[in-house]
């Protein structure tokens, strides 16, 4: 309800912003929608956001995967993170596009190059959030395991993946949204479609509604994936927390 | 089956450089069947001792060696439950294969049969506690620590529990090792009390009970109690 | 057929000859097989180039005599001569390009770019150091176009084809960049653009080249003669509206180079030594000439 | 010890690399380091590596410090999570181009305007870890400065701080890493100095040591700054941790 | 300065949406110097009722006027020190104003001495107990809470500590309540005895103790303890 209150007042917000700053500045959300309806109609859209949503679904899963567990070792292990920190410390601070174009000129313009690209792209920030999770996991709990000779994945799932979800939320999240960056870099440079493609060509054609019309079709998705899908498995999984907020 | 304990010292570095003797000389063994009794002045090392016997720690100068192939209990002293999960979870994560009757047995026997899906946060400590206990018995382990298992009972609990605890020892071939500072409950259920000195921790005397625990009265405590307090050993 | 692949800009002019080309069917009447890489963003194509995905993009050949110095064997045949100009609101009080002075300058395509050095090099004859005597801002070439027309710039040096959008929102037009390259020595329009390609791929498919641009070359005559062609490609160049699409038109139709390769190389290399005399080592690399070889050769066996 | 030799590893393996891709692939170290030498001598590596510094350091501390702040406060209050919410995911998934470009329409092609933007695209991610941050936050501990009256000054730094530290050490080190990836793009599209136009220049002529040289100079930089202050202080900072990787 | 108490009902709602009655009735009134100790089964709601006194809870039935500007101290049933701080900053953060002789000699009541640069996760669980009374004794509170302070300490000790608490309570005038599970401490450190029912905690008897702290011999104590047995209040 507060919710969608709020979403309401956003939209509020950018139609009086639009109205004072006129539609050169800003497009008002009618204008953006329209813009949106045109391209759904005509199929585009769906598209774009197809190719793009596969992209991003690829490399997200990917480099959650593999930088979570190296994040874990990293955390847990002193001589990992001594061994891994510079090459760390290199990759997050590597330009999205430097990593892309290298991609690309190494593996051709294709598919794979641009979702390993995005993907080594998030990898590290995933790695150095899941390491700060790990060494703030609770000593006394992994030898409550070790007493009582828990499996492996008994200990991944009922022991570690529970202390850990905060920081797996933090860097899904925050990652989702950074490969979604990044993705339109990849696509801008080197794919035939998905949205940074049609976003690269609204904006050498300048054409703010459609650039906010593509922008806004994913955060659409996302919005709609967080209230109908993470929210409600977040509010489950944290129902043992006696002040959820 | 048997646990022999030689830990001939233990330390500690501490984060701010220093190190510390904690343990300086412990030994002795502990068939199958026996209830050892830990007792020592608070600080002193026991639950060092007891994690050293768990196998959690192996930085240490001596010899373990612990029962082989044992099924392995222990009752921290905290209740170390998974906060994320229910109580019935928590016993039965770490108990698999448990039975309902069984888990309804030891859930009764406990009285936590009201709390079976409440969650760790929602328990008080005596509670907890009890889980932490729920979760060791429901083990059926051959290997038996347990930390300071009674505290933060009221005395009407805590007697049913040791009575149970008892029974449990009687019911299977264990060894089974209890740190308290109750010499009520050391003497009603130990086979053998280890009285230790302050840190760092040192076996002062290894004191054998004779009378069979079935037989120990209220009566019979008592005399072995004033026995022990007449011996009056110096713990400190 | 035997297969080409291009890497186009979606928006760019080579995107609107692919459409004719597609339309008539002319890569059909040739035998070849045209394989575009549609990409958004003008520097993809080089990307595409050098990973092997593309076989022929559009760039310029001064960045072909650099790469050629660097070691890769490039080379460039003539696509377009249609350049940049300098643009003013139409009711700017800037006459000449000396009235820059001063001003706020926006300059697409950065320090290095080809129109921007050509500007500075014609102004420095006249005494006037642009780059210290105005504010120069650099950006985005579309960001650039939009700035200028909601009046935060004074003037604008921008790509052709914003200039021509430019131009139909009643902009005028300073000095087109065309216009500045006969003073340096330049016999007349020269292209600057043109189609990139390996050499030694070159020398493999000579016929499957000469075909390529024979078919270019036709489609280029159809969009020079036709306006019913442009009313089709209409939607492609993204014009908002009739004005702009004729601009794009005319400014496109003036823009096809009609001169021998030759005489292209000669005023090529002229302009090469003002370009590096002004845009030093950072533009040229270690040349001081243009990299013999630069312009591909039709006929390179006789 | 082992962090240099990692390091030198890491140089090893570009370098085989190099030589096997063949330099037109990806130069080999050496021509990338005397690219950026070249560019150090002539002064203009220092001349944009600052003025990106800057922009950083500036985009950074204002992202960091406004969204831990309202992480923080979404963590904690459920109203302001539900009244936050979708304008979080809003933020989160505006692609960094929009933002920019729409910073650069509204306020010129200035340097607010680009500060601006890039801790717009910084805000959201840090908003997000501190708000799970938050949430883990351990309400024995706020009862017992409660009970003992802690005025405010000492529940934040002795209380909330150091439980939030890994919350904020992964925010500040992905968000870094995310704000000099920002920079670049508003560099690129609308600053005249800074590492992101001279990679833009790169770009354009395809010089890709020059582009590497840039790339560098800035990991180069957060590499000395996490081994002589940050690395340190964590250490210091987790002493109490009894397991510190 | 006077502490009135009338819960009249304290419900939970858990995790998996029941709600629960804690506390169905608890009202007496404290005065300046009095020691209420409180006693009830495990799990009845004797921590919940202090959370309220303590002003942590306000989500309840009924009425609670604590000490006006009283400054409060309070050991909680579990040690709750900050992980992060050592020993010594853990109670000087909580009592800004301790001066250094004082706090020596709360460390060397507690034998906390050799212990002041820890941190928390390097102190046995007694030791980290006596960390929290320590930080109540630094305080120098007017109202003062204690949840089982006496918990998991050897018996010597904890003779010692509750002399300790006795003399703190004697030198100044404050109110005191005492959560504990052992009828000794009750006994000897008590003015009045709440006896608690189990859950939900009901007020069952308020039993005063007549005879002046100061006088309460062994024999005194015994002789209190017996009378207490043989009025048989049933506690559950
Ligand atoms: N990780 C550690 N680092 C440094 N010192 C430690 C560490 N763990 C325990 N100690 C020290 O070792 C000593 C013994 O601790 P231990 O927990 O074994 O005591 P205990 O006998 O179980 O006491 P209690 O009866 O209070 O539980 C204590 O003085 C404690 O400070
Ligand atoms: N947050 C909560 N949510 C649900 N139930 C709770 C919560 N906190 C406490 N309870 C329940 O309230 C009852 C009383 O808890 P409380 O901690 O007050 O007991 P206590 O008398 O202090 O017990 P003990 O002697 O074991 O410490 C328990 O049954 C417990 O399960
Ligand atoms: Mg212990
Ligand atoms: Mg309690």
């Amino acid at each position: 309800m507060l919710r969608l209150l709020s979403f309401a007042l956003l939209l509020a917000t950018w139609w009086v912003a639009a109205t004072v700053a006129g539609s050169a500045k800003l497009p008002p959300p009618s204008v953006v929608l329209a813009a949106a309806v045109a391209e759904a109609k005509s199929g585009a859209l769906f598209l774009h956001l197809g190719a793009t949503l596969a992209r991003v679904v690829l490399a997200f899963t990917l480099s959650m995967a593999l930088g979570s567990a190296l994040g874990y070792l990293m955390g847990r292990s002193r001589l990992a993170n001594r061994l891994g920190d510079p090459w760390l410390i290199l990759l997050l601070n590597l330009p999205a596009l430097v990593v892309i174009v290298l991609a690309y000129i190494w593996a051709g313009l294709t598919e794979v190059a641009a979702i390993a690209a995005i993907a080594i792209n998030k990898l590290p920030t995933a790695v150095v959030t899941l390491r700060e999770g790990a060494r703030a996991l609770d000593p006394s709990l992994d030898e409550m395991a070790k007493v009582f000779a828990f499996p492996r994945s008994r200990i991944l799932r009922h022991v570690l993946l529970p202390q850990l979800a905060p920081y797996i939320a933090a860097a899904a999240r925050s990652g989702l949204s950074l490969v979604w960056k990044i993705v339109l870099v990849a696509e801008l440079l080197g794919r035939p479609n998905g949205i940074g493609f049609e976003i690269g060509v609204a904006f050498q054609l300048f054409d703010i509604p459609l650039l906010l019309a593509y922008s806004l079709s994913f955060a659409a998705v996302v919005l709609v994936i967080e209230a109908v899908i993470v929210q409600p498995f977040e509010l489950r999984a944290s129902r043992w927390r006696l002040r959820a907020a | 089956m048997r646990l022999e304990v030689d830990i001939r010292s233990k330390s500690f570095t501490s984060a701010n450089g220093k190190r510390q003797e904690v343990i300086g000389g412990i030994a002795f063994a502990l068939q199958r069947g026996e209830v050892g009794v830990v007792v020592g002045p608070s600080g002193c090392g026991k639950s060092t001792m007891l994690r050293i016997l768990a196998g959690l720690d192996s930085d240490y100068q001596g010899h373990v060696a612990r029962p082989d192939g044992a099924r392995l209990a222990m009752v921290f002293q905290e209740p170390r439950l998974l906060p994320w999960r229910s109580v019935e979870d928590n016993v039965r994560l770490a108990a698999p294969d448990v039975t309902d009757d069984r888990l309804a047995a030891i859930f009764g026997v406990l009285e936590l049969d009201a709390h079976r899906t409440h969650f760790p946060g929602e328990l008080s400590l005596g509670l907890a506690r009890r889980v932490a206990l729920a979760r060791a018995f429901a083990v059926e382990p051959d290997f038996l620590i347990l930390d300071e298992p009674l505290a933060s009972l009221d005395d009407a609990l805590a007697a049913r529990l040791r009575d149970e605890i008892a029974m449990l020892v009687a019911s299977r071939p264990m060894i089974t090792l209890l740190v308290t500072h109750s010499m009520d409950d050391a003497v009603r259920l130990g086979d053998r009390i280890f009285l230790l000195s302050a840190r760092p921790a040192r076996l002062l005397h290894a004191v054998p009970i004779e009378v069979p625990r079935a037989q120990r009265s209220n009566d019979a405590v008592a005399a072995i109690k004033a026995d022990l307090a007449r011996r009056d050993f110096s713990m400190s | 057929a035997e297969t080409v692949k291009v890497a186009v800009q979606k928006t760019g002019t080579f995107a609107w000859e692919l459409a004719v080309i597609r339309a008539h069917q002319l890569d059909k009447q040739a035998d070849i097989a045209i394989d575009a890489v549609e990409l958004a963003s003008p520097e993809a194509g080089k990307i595409a180039l050098r990973a092997g995905n593309a076989d022929i993009m559009v760039s310029d050949w001064l960045w072909v005599s650099r790469e050629r110095t660097l070691g890769a064997k490039l080379t460039f045949y003539p696509y377009s001569s249609a350049l940049g100009a300098v643009m003013v609101p139409a009711s700017s009080p800037l006459k000449t390009l000396a009235d820059l002075k001063g001003r706020k300058l926006a300059v697409a395509g950065g320090p290095l770019d080809k129109s921007w050095l050509l500007l500075q090099a014609t102004l420095k004859r006249d005494g006037v150091d642009l780059k210290s005597q105005a504010t120069i801002t650099y950006g985005a070439p579309p960001l650039l176009a939009a700035k200028l027309a909601d009046g935060e710039m004074d003037a604008g040096l921008n790509y052709w084809n914003f200039c021509a959008a430019l131009e139909a929102k009643g902009f005028r037009r300073l000095a087109g960049v065309e216009d500045l390259l006969a003073p340096f020595g330049a016999k007349g329009r020269t292209a600057m653009i043109g189609y990139v390609f390996d050499e030694d791929w070159a020398a493999k498919h000579r016929d499957l080249v000469a075909r390529f641009l024979s078919v270019t070359a036709k489609a280029k005559e159809i969009l020079a003669t036709s306006d019913a062609e442009w009313q089709t490609i209409s939607l492609l160049t993204g014009a908002p509206d009739e004005a702009t699409l004729r601009a794009y038109r005319d400014r496109y139709r003036e823009g096809i180079p009609r001169r021998p390769v030759a005489e292209e190389e000669a005023d090529a290399r002229i302009l090469y030594g003002v370009l590096a005399s002004i845009g030093g080592r950072d533009l040229v690399g270690p040349a001081t000439e243009l990299s013999p070889g630069t312009y591909y050769r039709a006929d390179a066996r006789d």
